[in-house]
């Protein structure tokens, strides 16, 4: 129990930073398809870490199974709300940014 | 062992401080988007967190109401503020 | 825990007004609306933070969701009216030096806005005094709440508090939504839809995924909402999220149901509501006081009724206009989707 | 205790703030952004009264009024916005009244 209580807190430990990465990475990329791909990383990996280690700690099977609706939740809500940002983008002509 | 909890929700909420500004910045309409978007999944990560720091069953309400709406601003502003129709 | 929980207060407590602030500020009408919609989601951690479930609920569905899809579609509604030469980005600003050249604003402002300015600073000493001098009792109407709650047939006080004891507050508030529906109704139209354009086959298995979820959960919230947070309003706004979501893809279903439907949908959460409290007094009661053993169905029925109300509500206020006989226009859809403000386009 | 006191202060500085602009800013939108930030800011007020007694004892009551109020709000702004396009859809414009009286003068000026 405590094995799985430790794994858990090193879940979430890797998991924060994936959100501070896609914050500065939404901040610091040039432009909006570099920006999404931040973006994503923080939504499907950092929370997947956070809610895979709260999974570990959770007591009982109720919980767990909650968290992993609302990540699936997140996953799908997410992706395909960038998807359809991306494709707006494209059909307003924005060019990718390419270093030149 | 519940500072874990409070620390990495106060780190998710410095997050979504910090990402404030690029809707501030954003060039263009969508980048703005996108920032609140993250918020959307920070703030679910920080009612996760707060739910299991303070015991308490009802976040995960919260945030499962968070989750099936987060989407909902980012499709009305890529169909009706952004898509559609040209302009 | 504690010190970190009141740098967690602090951050909140400043990104809120500085939010409000910068909202305000921000010479781009749509930056205003996503800086609205983020102060939303700070709202809802507030709450959260606060100890109020209940209202983080209601505000993560309203707050976050379906104001941020409402003030998007009228933005697009607004600018699509507007010359099509001009773009949505500082079309305010331009509009505004357009119609006064910048010397002659300064020249008549200074006046009227001192005066605002000396108003708004006599306010809020009157309110920060008032804030300071008001004396709550502790735990307020808290231990009365507590007391009675043996009688109330639910386990949730906020619930008890707002079907039970005040009922007649919900009654009237309910009123005051469906009145809403009415003003908006009257107002305006659904227009004719936009011309089709490529549909987006990913919301189409969005919608397909998300929409039962969200019935569910809205189900979920309404029954959960006698023993926990939730209730008739968070499950009636996410009910609300969803047809937002029905009427953003423009599915064919929506379009097609029949008008008289969508006006009894309308009318069920009011008319349950007050036919019951009616029922109250005749079983022998005053009004809306239901009888003791069976008070938890009361409550529930009338949830149920009122959150299918204030969904169809939300939903057609975000419609924003009458729909249109399905006689009358065989292709406009009645709930068509609100982008119809376009006869700039028709013209 | 006293870290929940200022949330009072950060609420009574939405309203001002809302107030501000629903005097200051021209633009109808803007308006009833403003007017959504002064409610918030009422709420956030009232809330804070709930909570600001003690620990594990709260008032219900306003959690009941505050989860009205927010309906009651998303309603009154849907109106509003309903009113706002309907303005612009027969005035062709959507900043106040006060400001049309110069462009239709210069626009007989010229």
């Amino acid at each position: 129990m405590a094995f799985l209580h430790n794994l858990g807190t090193v879940c979430i430990l890797i998991g924060v930073p994936f959100f501070v990465s896609g914050t500065v990475g939404l901040l610091r990329f040039p432009d909006i398809y570099t920006r999404l791909h931040a973006l994503t990383k923080a939504d499907n990996v950092g929370l997947g870490f956070v809610v895979l280690g709260l999974a570990l700690q959770a007591e009982q099977w109720n919980t767990v199974a909650r968290l992993l609706l609302i990540w699936l939740l997140v996953l799908i809500g997410s992706s395909a709300s960038c998807h359809l940002v991306a494709r707006a983008a494209l059909r307003k002509k924005i060019q990718p940014w390419s270093r030149s | 062992m519940s500072w874990l909890y409070s620390t990495a929700a106060l780190c998710l909420l410095c997050a979504i401080v910090a990402g404030l500004w690029r809707i501030l910045r954003g060039p263009t309409a969508a980048d703005s988007m996108l920032a609140a978007q993250l918020f959307g999944t920070c703030g679910v990560a920080i009612l996760l967190l707060l739910s299991k720091g303070l015991n308490w069953v009802v976040l995960l309400d919260i945030a499962l109401v968070f989750a099936l709406l987060a989407a909902l601003a980012a499709v009305a502003f890529a169909l009706r503020t952004w898509g559609g129709t040209e302009r | 825990m504690t010190s970190v929980m009141s740098f967690f207060d602090i951050m909140l407590v400043l990104a809120l007004p500085w939010l409000g602030w910068r909202l305000l500020a921000s010479p781009d009408l749509f930056r205003a609306v996503v800086l609205f919609i983020s102060l939303g989601l700070l709202m809802s951690l507030t709450w959260v933070r606060l100890h109020a479930p209940d209202v983080a609920l209601a505000e993560a569905a309203i707050g976050a969701g379906l104001t941020g899809a409402l003030f998007l579609s009228a933005l697009r509604r607004l600018e699509r009216m507007q010359d099509s030469e001009r773009r949505l980005d500082y079309a305010e600003k331009r509009e505004e030096e357009r119609q006064a050249p910048p010397a002659r604003r300064r020249r008549s402002k200074p006046i009227a806005y001192g005066l605002a300015l000396l108003l708004l600073v006599f306010f809020l000493v009157l309110l920060g005094w008032s804030l300071v001098k008001t004396s709550v009792s502790p735990g307020g109407l808290g231990p009365a709440v507590t007391g009675q709650m043996g009688q109330t047939g639910v386990q949730s006080q906020v619930t008890a508090v707002l079907l039970n004891f005040r009922g007649y507050d919900t009654l009237l508030e309910v009123m005051v939504l469906f009145l809403a529906a009415l003003g908006s109704w009257s107002l305006t139209r659904i227009r004719q839809p936009l011309p089709e354009e490529v549909a987006a086959p990913v919301l189409a298995s969005l919608v397909r995924l998300l929409v039962p979820l969200m019935i569910i959960v809205a189900g979920y919230l309404v029954w959960i909402g006698s023993s926990r947070a939730g209730g008739a309003f968070q499950g009636g706004a996410v009910l609300g999220a969803a047809g937002v979501l029905l009427l953003l893809a423009d599915v064919t279903v929506v379009r097609q149901i029949p008008s008289a439907l969508l006006r009894w949908a309308l009318v069920l959460g009011p008319l349950l509501f007050l036919l019951s409290a009616i029922a109250c007094m005749w079983i022998g009661g005053n009004l809306l006081e239901y009888p003791r053993q069976s008070a938890g169905a009361w409550i529930l029925l009338i949830e149920s009724a009122t959150a299918v109300s204030i969904g169809v509500t939300l939903a057609a206020l975000y419609a924003g206009g009458r729909p249109l006989e399905p006689s009358a226009l065989e292709e406009a859809g009645e709930v068509a989707s609100e982008s119809g403000g376009d006869e700039g386009e028709g013209e | 205790m006293n870290t929940i006191f200022l949330y009072n202060f950060s609420g009574l500085a939405l309203f001002a703030i809302g107030l501000h602009g629903l005097i200051r800013s021209s633009h109808l939108l803007r308006k009833i952004l403003a007017a959504n930030l002064m409610s918030s800011g009422v709420f956030l007020i009232m809330i804070v009264g709930a909570y600001g007694t003690d620990k594990g004892m709260i008032d219900p009551v306003p959690h009941a009024m505050v989860l009205t109020g927010i309906v009651v709000s998303v309603s009154a702004t849907a109106v509003a916005l309903a009113l706002v396009c309907l303005v612009q859809e027969t005035t062709n414009r959507v900043l106040l009244l006060q400001k049309r009286k110069k462009e239709q003068g210069r626009r007989t000026d010229a």
